[in-house]
Order: C-alpha cells, then sequence, then structure tokens
C-alpha cells in the first residue's frame, strides 16, 4: 500500500509534482533557517565589527540566539493598531514574505538542483521581486501612524527608482548571455573564473582579447550597479530608508510586533539571499567552481558529489556576498533621501545606461567585420 | 567632471571604511563578558560609605558628631550615637544611611573630623530596594569586624568588663551588609 | 550643496500634519520633544519642547550650602561633569577670593580637558549613530572607557565626579595618572586618524552634513548660541581663550574655526577640539608642579554680598554661572545659563524648510544633552 | 565692531535709573540684621520698608506701563526718602552705571535700567554687536521687586556686560526683548515659568519648563514646594 503511493509519486508524470512541492518545502525550510541564522550572523558580525562578542549566552556561540528569538516573537500577542487597516495591516508580512519563496524556487543552487527550470526564470524573479515594495508601502500605509506612511512614500520612490539600474544591468547580461534561464546562464560561465560574467569581456582568455566577442568591458561596474541595487531594493543599510530608526522609529514596521514583525524580519533576509544568489548566479559563475574547464569542470559535474560540490560553490560565493552586506551595513551610515535618489538617477542609471550601449555596440562589432 | 572625481572618490573613502572595519573585525574583542569576567575596581572607587574602625580596638571611629549628616546635600544620613560608661567621648549605636538619596558626592567622608568613614567599594547592589536601599552601617561595620576575627565593640556593655559575652542588644539587624 | 526648495515654507495652503519627535525617540538623546509640522518630509515649524526632566537645580542652589550644591554641578550635563563642577567653583573661589593652589589649576586642566574629549567622542558617536551607522560609537565608548578609566582611578567615580572643590580639588592624583594621561596622547592621535578614515572622508556621512543646517554667526549672536555650534560659524571665542580662567592662558592651544557654518563645520570643529585637547594635556602634564592640591577655604564658607559671574567653556559651550549671595551660607539665587539651553533654541529657526533627516542631523551637530537643557 | 566699556556705559546712562538702592540688602553693617528673604513678603516685612513698597521709600518705583517708549528721562516718581531704620551709617548707594573689574565680578559693565528701557538697552547691545548670554529674573519679596537680568557677551572682545530692570512683584510686567535678540525668546519664557514675569509682547508665555498645567512660579521665594 504504501509501496504504491510512494511509487506513484516517484514516477512520472507525477514525480514532476512530487519534486517541485519538495523542493517547496526545501526552500520554505531554507528560507526559515536562513532568516534565522542571518540574524544571527548578523549580530554576531556586527559584534565582531564593534569589537565585542556579540550574542554568546544562548547555546555555544550564542546559535540559539535565532530560535529563542523566534519563541520570543511567537508568543507576543498580535495586535493591529485601533483604527487600522486591518485586512491590508495583516496581508502585508504575508505579501512581503512570499514573493522571496517563489523566487527561490526558480534559483538553481547546484547543477541539478533546482525546482523548476524556467527559461524565463530571470524575468520570474524580477516580477516577483518587485512584490517587495507593494508589501512595505501596505504595511506602512495600513499602520495608521504617520512615521509608517513616510516610510511607505520613502520605499516606493526609493524601489522604483532602483529597478531602473537593476533592469539595465540585468539587460546587459540577458544581452551577453542570450538568455533568461538562470541555469543556462550559470552554464555559459564555466571554466575559469575569468569565465565570469563578472570578468567575461575584460579580456578573453580564449584568443578574444580586449572587448570580447559579446562581452561586456565594464562588466566589474556593472555588478556593482547591480550589487548597490541590490542592496537599496533589499531596503539594506546604507539604504534602509523603510526602517530608518534614527529618523522613522521603526519606519513602517513601526506599528508591527510579535510575528507581524517577526515575518518582515525574515522577509529581508530573504530578500538578502535572493539577491545575493541572483549576483552569484549572474556574475560569480553560479554553482561553478571557477578553476579552469579541465579540473574545475570535471570537480562539479562529477555526478552527486560533483553537484554538491558545486552546490558548496554557490553557497561559499551568495554566503560571501551576504557577509559583504553585513559588513557594508555596520560601517556606513544612512544615506539621505535625495541622496539616495540622486545617486540612482543621477550616476546609477546614466552609467548602466551607457554600459548597456557600449555591450551592444561590442556585439554588434563583429557582425560588421 | 565634478560628479565623476566625486563618485570615484567617493567610492574610495567607501573601500577606506570597509577595510578599516574590516580589520576591527579580525581583532580581539575588547568587552569584559561581565557575569563571568569582573574588572579590578579602582583603589578609590566611591561606593556608598561605610564606618572604619581603630585595628587595635575594634572599636569604631565614629562619634555620632553629626558632621557628616550635616554635610551631606540629600539629607541621607542619619545617625545616633550613646555615651558609653567609662570612656570620655560618644560612640555610634546607630548609622542609618539611606542610599536611595545618596548621590556619592563624597563631602560626609571630607567632612568627618574623627576620620571615622569611607567608600565602601561594592558595586554590585542590585536587589529589591528594600533590601539594600536602607543600609544600617554598625551592623555593616559589625559584620566587617567579625569576619577578621575580633569581636565588636559594643557600647552597651558595662564598662570595666572585659569582654563583651553575648552579642549585644544593637539596634535593629537590618538586613543588610552581605560583604 | 543647496537643497532644493521644492515646497515653500510657510504656504497657508499647504497640507501639513504633526509627528511628535519625542519624548522618546531614538534621535532625541533623552526625553526632548520637537512637534514638528511637516509638509510631506518637509519641516514647516520645528518647535522643541523641552521639560521633561526638569529638576529646578537653580532652586536647589538656594536652601542647600555651596558645597552641598557642588554634586548637583555634575548632574546638569554628565558628559562634561568636570567642566561644570569647575563653572561653580570657579564662580564662588571668584565671590570668597579663594587662592587655588598651582598643582590643584593643573589637575583641574587636566580632568577637565580630559573629560571634554570623552564629551566630544560620545557626542561623534552618537552623531553618527543618529545617521545611521552604528560602529564609531562603540569605537569612541572604547576610547572614552580609557579616559574614564584614568578618572576613576582619580576622583573614584566614571560619570559624575564631583571631583573639584573650592580651593582645589578634593583628592590628589599620582603618578601614574600623569603617566596614563602622557600616554593616552599619543594613544589617541592614532585613533583620531582612524576616525577620520573611517568617517570624516567617508562619502555618505559627507553628504549627510555638507550644507546642512546652515547657522550664520548673526545667528549665532542673536540667539547666544556658543562652543562648536558657535565656532562651526565662523566666530572665534573660546571662554578659555576670550575670558582666561584657571590657567588656561599658560597653555599654548588653538581655536579651531571654521567659516562653513553648516554641519560639518561644527562636526570637523569638535574633531579639532579633541586633538587641542590633547595638546593641552600633553602640556600640562609635562609642566605640573610638585605642591598642595587644596588651598586654605573658610569651614563655613560664606560669600560677600553681591553678584558673581562666572563662564567656563563646556564640552557643549559657554556655562555661566551667576551666584547672587545675600552673605548667607546659601546662595539667594544661583544662574545656570546653560549651553544646549541657548543652543537648542536656535533650532526653531535654523531648522525651517529641512527635509527630516537632515533636521535630525542637525539637532545631533548641536550635541544636545537634555538635562542641561532641562536643569 | 566693539566699543570701549566707558562709551558703552555712556549710551546707557540715560536708560539708567536715577536713585539705586543696594541688593541684596545684607550690606547694611550690623544693626538691623538682614530681611529674611525666604520668609514670605508680607509678614516678614521689617520696618524700614514701607507697606507699599511701589510709593515710596527706599525702593524704586517703578511704573506699572511698560509701553516701549524710548523717553531717555523716565519718570522717577517719588524722590527717595532717607530710610529711617539703619542707626549705622548707611551704605554707600550703589550706582545704576557700574563698571567692574572683570576679576572682581565676571562683568564688565553692569547698568540698572528703567524697567521701561529694556529694549532700548537691547538695541544698545545689538547695534554694539553683543550677543545674548542669558535672561533671568530675581526675586525680592521684603522689597516687593523683581529683578529681570540680561547678561551680554561680545564674541570679538569677550566683553560681559548686564543690565537689570526692577519691577513690582505685585504687577511683574516687562516689555519683551525677543524682538531684538530672539535668543532672548526662551530664556524669558523660562523667566515667566520660574518667576511669573509677564514679558509684554512675547509670541508665547505658556509653560515651559513646568508641566503644562502648572501655575505656580518656584523660583519666587516664597515658594515652597
Amino acid at each position: 500500500m504504501i509501496e504504491s503511493i510512494f511509487k506513484f509519486f516517484t514516477t512520472e508524470p507525477y514525480w514532476t509534482l512530487t519534486r517541485s512541492i519538495l523542493y517547496l518545502v526545501g526552500i520554505c525550510i531554507f528560507v526559515a533557517a536562513n532568516a534565522a541564522y542571518l540574524v544571527w550572523v548578523e549580530r554576531k558580525g556586527a559584534g565582531r565589527f564593534q569589537r565585542r562578542p556579540g550574542p554568546t549566552e544562548s547555546g555555544p556561540w550564542g546559535l540559539l540566539q535565532p530560535p529563542a528569538d523566534g519563541i520570543k516573537l511567537l508568543a507576543k500577542q498580535l495586535m493591529a493598531p485601533p483604527g487600522s487597516d486591518k485586512i491590508l495591516f495583516w496581508a502585508a508580512p504575508l505579501m512581503v514574505i512570499a514573493p522571496p519563496l517563489v523566487c527561490l524556487a526558480a534559483i538553481p543552487f547546484g547543477n541539478n538542483v533546482l525546482a523548476r527550470d524556467l527559461n524565463i526564470g530571470l524575468l520570474m524573479v524580477f516580477s516577483f521581486g518587485s512584490i517587495n515594495v507593494m508589501a512595505l508601502m501596505l504595511g506602512g500605509w495600513a499602520s495608521r501612524n504617520k512615521y509608517a506612511i513616510i516610510s511607505a512614500a520613502r520605499v516606493v520612490s526609493q524601489n522604483v527608482a532602483y529597478e531602473i539600474p537593476m533592469l539595465l544591468v540585468v539587460i546587459t547580461i540577458i544581452m551577453v548571455t542570450g538568455t533568461m534561464n538562470l541555469q543556462e546562464i550559470i552554464v555559459q560561465q564555466a571554466g575559469g573564473f575569468w569565465n565570469w560574467n563578472i570578468l567575461r569581456g575584460i579580456w578573453d582568455f580564449s584568443g578574444g582579447g580586449w572587448g570580447h566577442i559579446g562581452g561586456n568591458l565594464l562588466a566589474p561596474v556593472t555588478f556593482l550597479i547591480f550589487y548597490i541595487c541590490m542592496l537599496a531594493e533589499t531596503n539594506r543599510a546604507p539604504f534602509d530608508m523603510a526602517e530608518a530608526e534614527s529618523e522613522l522609529v521603526a519606519g513602517a514596521f513601526t506599528e508591527y510586533g510579535g510575528m507581524g514583525f517577526g515575518v518582515f524580519f525574515m522577509a529581508e533576509y530573504a530578500n538578502i539571499v535572493v539577491g545575493c544568489a541572483l549576483a552569484t548566479i549572474l556574475f560569480l559563475g553560479g554553482w561553478q567552481s571557477g578553476l579552469g574547464s579541465g579540473f574545475g569542470t570535471l570537480l562539479t559535474s562529477w555526478g552527486v558529489i560533483g553537484t554538491v560540490i558545486g552546490v558548496g560553490f554557490f553557497f561559499a560565493k551568495m554566503y560571501f556576498l551576504i557577509f559583504s552586506v553585513v559588513w557594508i551595513r555596520w560601517t556606513f551610515p544612512r544615506t539621505q533621501f535625495y541622496g539616495l535618489l540622486n545617486l540612482s538617477w543621477k550616476i546609477l542609471i546614466p552609467i548602466s545606461l551607457f554600459t548597456l550601449l557600449l555591450t551592444s555596440v561590442l556585439l554588434k562589432l563583429p557582425r560588421l567585420f | 567632471m565634478n560628479l565623476v572625481t566625486e563618485t570615484f572618490s567617493g567610492f574610495l573613502s567607501l573601500i577606506t571604511g570597509l577595510r578599516i572595519t574590516i580589520k576591527q573585525f579580525f581583532s580581539p574583542t575588547i568587552t569584559t563578558h561581565y557575569p563571568h569576567q569582573t574588572l579590578p575596581i579602582a583603589k578609590k572607587f566611591r561606593g556608598h560609605i561605610e564606618l572604619k574602625w581603630n585595628e587595635e580596638t575594634g572599636k569604631p571611629n565614629c562619634t555620632a558628631c553629626n558632621i557628616c549628616a550635616k554635610a551631606c546635600p540629600s539629607d541621607c544620613i542619619v545617625l545616633d550615637g550613646i555615651k558609653p560608661a567609662g570612656e570620655k567621648g560618644k560612640t555610634v549605636t546607630s548609622y542609618k544611611l539611606d542610599y536611595t538619596l545618596c548621590s556619592l558626592c563624597s563631602l560626609c567622608v571630607e567632612a568627618c573630623p574623627f576620620d571615622a568613614i569611607q567608600h565602601s567599594n561594592r558595586y554590585n547592589l542590585a536587589s529589591v530596594p528594600n533590601q539594600w536601599a536602607n543600609m544600617d552601617l554598625v551592623q555593616r561595620y559589625k559584620d566587617q569586624v567579625t569576619r577578621v576575627g575580633k569581636t565588636p565593640y559594643d557600647p552597651y556593655a558595662p564598662a570595666p568588663a572585659a569582654a563583651p559575652a553575648a552579642e549585644p542588644a544593637a539596634p535593629a539587624p537590618a538586613p543588610t551588609a552581605q560583604p | 550643496m543647496n537643497i532644493p526648495q521644492l515646497i515653500p515654507v510657510g504656504d497657508p495652503s499647504a497640507e501639513t500634519f504633526t509627528i511628535n519627535l519625542g519624548p522618546q525617540h531614538p534621535a532625541t538623546h533623552g526625553v526632548l520633544r520637537v512637534k514638528l509640522e511637516m509638509d510631506g518630509e518637509f519641516i514647516v515649524n520645528a518647535q522643541p519642547v523641552p521639560g521633561y526632566i526638569h529638576r529646578m537645580h537653580e532652586k536647589m542652589g538656594e536652601n542647600r550650602t555651596y558645597a552641598q550644591y557642588l554634586p548637583n554641578t555634575s548632574r546638569i550635563d554628565y558628559l562634561s561633569a568636570m567642566t561644570y563642577t569647575h563653572a561653580f567653583v570657579g564662580a564662588v573661589e571668584k565671590a570668597a577670593k579663594i587662592e587655588v593652589p598651582l598643582r590643584a589649576e593643573y589637575i583641574r586642566v587636566i580632568t577637565s580637558e580630559l573629560n571634554r574629549i570623552s564629551s566630544h567622542l560620545v557626542g561623534w558617536g552618537a552623531w553618527i549613530m543618529d545617521l545611521g551607522g552604528f560602529t564609531p560609537i562603540l569605537y569612541a565608548f572604547d576610547d572614552r572607557e580609557k579616559i574614564l578609566d584614568l578618572l576613576e582611578a582619580i576622583t573614584g567615580s566614571r560619570l559624575t565626579y564631583c571631583y573639584y572643590r573650592f580651593g582645589g580639588v578634593c583628592d590628589d592624583v599620582d603618578q601614574t595618572f600623569i603617566d596614563g594621561c602622557k600616554a593616552f596622547v599619543p594613544y589617541m592621535r592614532e585613533r583620531m586618524k582612524m576616525y577620520k578614515k573611517l568617517v570624516t572622508g567617508n562619502i555618505i556621512f559627507r553628504k549627510r552634513v555638507e550644507g546642512i543646517g546652515p547657522i550664520s554667526a548673526e545667528m549665532c549672536r542673536k540667539y547666544g548660541a556658543c562652543g562648536p555650534v558657535l565656532r562651526g560659524s565662523g566666530v572665534n571665542y573660546d571662554v578659555r581663550k576670550a575670558e582666561p580662567y584657571s590657567i588656561y592662558n599658560q597653555f599654548d592651544f588653538d581655536i579651531p574655526v571654521y567659516q562653513e557654518c553648516d554641519s560639518l563645520a561644527r562636526y570637523l570643529v569638535r574633531m579639532d577640539e579633541i586633538e587641542q585637547s590633547l595638546r593641552i594635556i600633553e602640556q600640562a602634564c609635562a609642566k605640573i608642579p610638585e605642591g598642595p592640591f587644596q588651598g586654605k577655604v573658610p569651614r563655613i564658607l560664606k560669600l560677600p554680598v553681591g553678584d558673581t559671574c562666572f563662564a567656563t567653556e563646556c564640552g557643549r559651550g559657554r556655562l555661566l554661572v551667576r551666584i547672587t549671595s545675600d552673605g548667607k551660607e546659601e546662595a539667594y539665587r544661583i544662574r545656570l545659563r546653560t549651553p544646549c539651553f541657548t543652543n537648542l533654541s536656535l533650532f526653531e529657526e535654523a531648522s525651517q524648510g529641512m527635509m527630516l533627516a537632515d533636521a535630525i542631523s542637525l539637532m545631533a551637530s548641536l550635541d544636545l544633552v537634555i538635562p542641561d537643557i532641562d536643569r | 565692531m566693539s566699543s570701549s566699556i566707558e562709551q558703552l556705559a555712556k549710551e546707557f546712562a540715560p536708560l539708567a535709573v536715577k536713585e539705586m538702592v543696594q541688593l541684596p540688602p545684607a550690606l547694611v553693617p550690623k544693626p538691623a540684621p538682614a530681611p529674611k528673604p525666604a520668609a514670605a513678603p508680607a509678614a516678614a516685612k521689617p520696618a524700614a520698608v514701607p507697606a507699599d513698597p511701589s510709593v515710596v521709600g527706599r525702593v524704586i518705583p517703578n511704573p506699572p506701563s511698560v509701553a516701549p517708549t524710548p523717553a531717555p528721562k523716565p519718570a522717577v516718581a517719588a524722590a527717595p526718602k532717607p530710610a529711617p531704620a539703619p542707626a549705622a551709617p548707611p551704605p554707600p548707594p550703589p550706582k545704576p552705571v557700574q563698571i567692574w573689574k572683570f576679576e572682581d565680578k565676571g562683568l564688565h559693565l553692569e547698568v540698572t535700567v528703567e524697567p521701561a528701557n529694556v529694549v532700548a538697552a537691547a538695541e544698545i547691545m545689538d547695534r554694539h554687536g553683543f550677543a545674548i548670554d542669558a535672561v533671568t529674573g530675581m526675586d525680592w519679596p521684603t522689597q516687593g521687586l523683581l529683578e529681570v537680568i540680561y547678561d551680554f557677551l561680545h564674541f570679538q572682545t569677550g566683553e560681559r556686560v548686564a543690565y537689570r530692570a526692577r519691577i513690582a512683584r505685585n504687577d511683574p510686567k516687562i516689555a519683551t526683548i525677543s524682538k531684538v535678540f530672539p535668543g532672548a525668546d526662551w530664556h524669558e519664557r523660562e523667566t515667566h515659568d520660574f518667576f511669573g514675569i509677564n514679558f509684554v509682547g512675547h509670541r508665547d508665555l505658556s509653560p515651559f519648563m513646568l508641566p503644562d498645567d502648572a501655575t505656580y512660579h518656584p523660583l519666587l521665594k516664597d515658594f515652597k514646594a
């Protein structure tokens, strides 16, 4: 009986469905664990940057701090401020946590480790990623708090401003790689780390020289722009206008308590994970080892072990990026609001437009001759 | 052009900042992990006041002259004394310090002409207010003297009697003065 | 950089709303309330509402003796307690014509300047924290701890010292303290270099303070602003030079003055002041003479009838103590004119038309200590 | 544009009161024990001071009207009678315009002006580039007086000037100088809080340091907490 059910779900055509569900559950766990332990990383990291140990009391190295925080948040009463729009108020945390979950479904962590191999994965990630701003706006608006409303207004204009350079940069990548399939983008970056999109195009070792065919001469700058926009989109310091605690108390989250706040908190880290994973895929070769086309490719294509090694490389890159996000947060002050918009409209958008133009010219050039 | 140079130099300044913080990241921590580790207390640390006593006779220096109580800006000292039989001067019998009012200004210590009070170095006084706020310094003095292995001076004892036999009828044993 | 005035301030047709910055707010560093009338993110009117921790220090001065009032003076501006006690002690000494021994004066200068540095460090760190950078304040506290350790070794307390007495100080310093100060000076100079790289040069920080919150010299004069706020507006006024008290005229130090009138100028003044204080400490530690640390003071101190004014340069500016005596043991009236009070009083005018985040930056640049406003 | 203290003193002279009493009055050598200022004004009034201080006596009568008329010669109502009480040689009457040695007082110039002239005096200060230092009050219940003290300082020369005006305690009114020095706004509000002095023309005299419903003035000597 059990065997037959098992067989029913593990053979085609239902295996695809089972697989997807399993992945989604796995992703949920992954996001929750990440959110919890990224908080730990953040606090521990903040501590180290400030020459103090960070959490130490609960568990070894404070490793039980996140569950303790979670339990505390769960145990708190959920309250909506009187006069607020209750439906929107509680819809906002759900809306903010759902998109990163969906996005992660399309992200390939390893050679075969992905829920759905979408050929428009990139598009899907971006379309879902934009819902985040909607949720923050709703949360801020529905709280019936002036600080939260100011924050909501800030978040909207901030995210609108940073979507543009981010998408321009991504278009550059799409032009270079010619695909929106994330797995395909990774596969194209096989070989040495110089084949990664962050360096590809500056110099081609296979004989292309400067401005290699299909390359992007300003690829590192492109990466930088993507990274900055990623910080801004996830409302991280120095662009944490949504929270801006010294100005707006807690911004859009001012009125949220208990798990309502906890979900926002988790979503922030889930968004960081998505953003950093995307940066890894688009620029740092995803699960590719970057150790050359011989040994390196062999390393990641060696059956199940190769997949695991590939996932390891992916996580190493992704967590380094996440660490850098923490690093930046504990180093810089917050930007001023118009400074933030100036950066986007006056610096990032022109540069990304220029790289887009340059890349398209470089793409066209070989065909002219 | 200005924008370009500013962007570039600004970017460099950010890198400088990141370099500084990462250097701190890999430096050892500077904090003291308080309940597990403690720092040495400064010699002149101003804790609440306590009574000093004569090392030889074990008798408190305080003569209940009330100068400290008068010097106190916050009226937190109330003391009383008697003239023991066969003695020339008075001796303190009760010295109540309302620590909730004390501002640790050290004026009483300076005002004392007999070098009878000093600051203790007790600092971790957290407890329920009733237990520590109203201190009986005479009781504390007795505890301290007992701890160094001497018998506290008893002003109520009859004059010639050498060693006071039992615990004297000291004023209200206020629940204070743990070490 | 001028922020374009997007919305005409004072336009009656503008739809405004009021928000409360405080009394409990992360940016007010205490229980200060600022009633902000906002037009979107722009401030139409900002009205500070102090008084939440008003303790009537001036009345307290009228019903306790001069010596008994001493501990109060440490508690007005708890971050630069030494300088406050200095002002009160100086006023009493001036009125009663008490001679202060030279060694005591040196000790006072050293401790005051150490206290000034520690005060500026907190102000510095808190400022960056208001701008959203959390790390610098902990670095600043690291250095401040070193100062507090030094001061604790001689005074016995870490914040409200109550160390000065009429005619001197309450306890002598030992060679360990002098050596500690001597060692602290080069250490702090190294740290200042690090601070400059970490914060002063940082483009985000500069964008947050450059050109923000202009306070002109004329405005300073009309409002009686003082301290780094005044010197950041290009006025070369420092009580230590203008009305030299104690033995400040024996030291070689400069008054940092910046002409830009913006928050950055006030920031740079503070940073430079730390360095000048280090210079003073260095010189004082080299020259400190042996001798008594306490002058002759009558046991029962009565001041002659009349007014006496005495001002000191505190961490945040000019503190004026005006004692009126009627010949009794208690003062007839003690007036404390505190720097934060006047510095905050110009906030209303200076913050008009600013964006909220800039107003926070401006308020942080005033380096407020709330008990100092409320007394 | 700084100015010498002497010149300032000359400019202040027309604004100053004509007759002065020493406040605090304890300079009187022995016989008359200094009136206890902390006592209630009506009860502890010594015989030397007449019952109504605004009529006659050693007290400067002050016009209740504080219209800022820049009259150079303020009306001094009654000629002060010599005080009957102190048998000892009376102390030398203090000068309304007093130049001090800075080392003694922390002041260079101290002037007692007519209450009607405080704005004119502030304008002098403004003209000479002085900055406002503080405004405060002082209570003299035995004399039935309230004093308002204005402190000024000069950023460039470091000169310190204070002027004071004495007003009747039962009708404490004085013109505001916050039109000349906006910084006086807060000081005057605070002084109103603590002494109940009405600064005529002030934009907002609601309680400042005190709670919003405060009806008391804690720095008055007869205030008991």
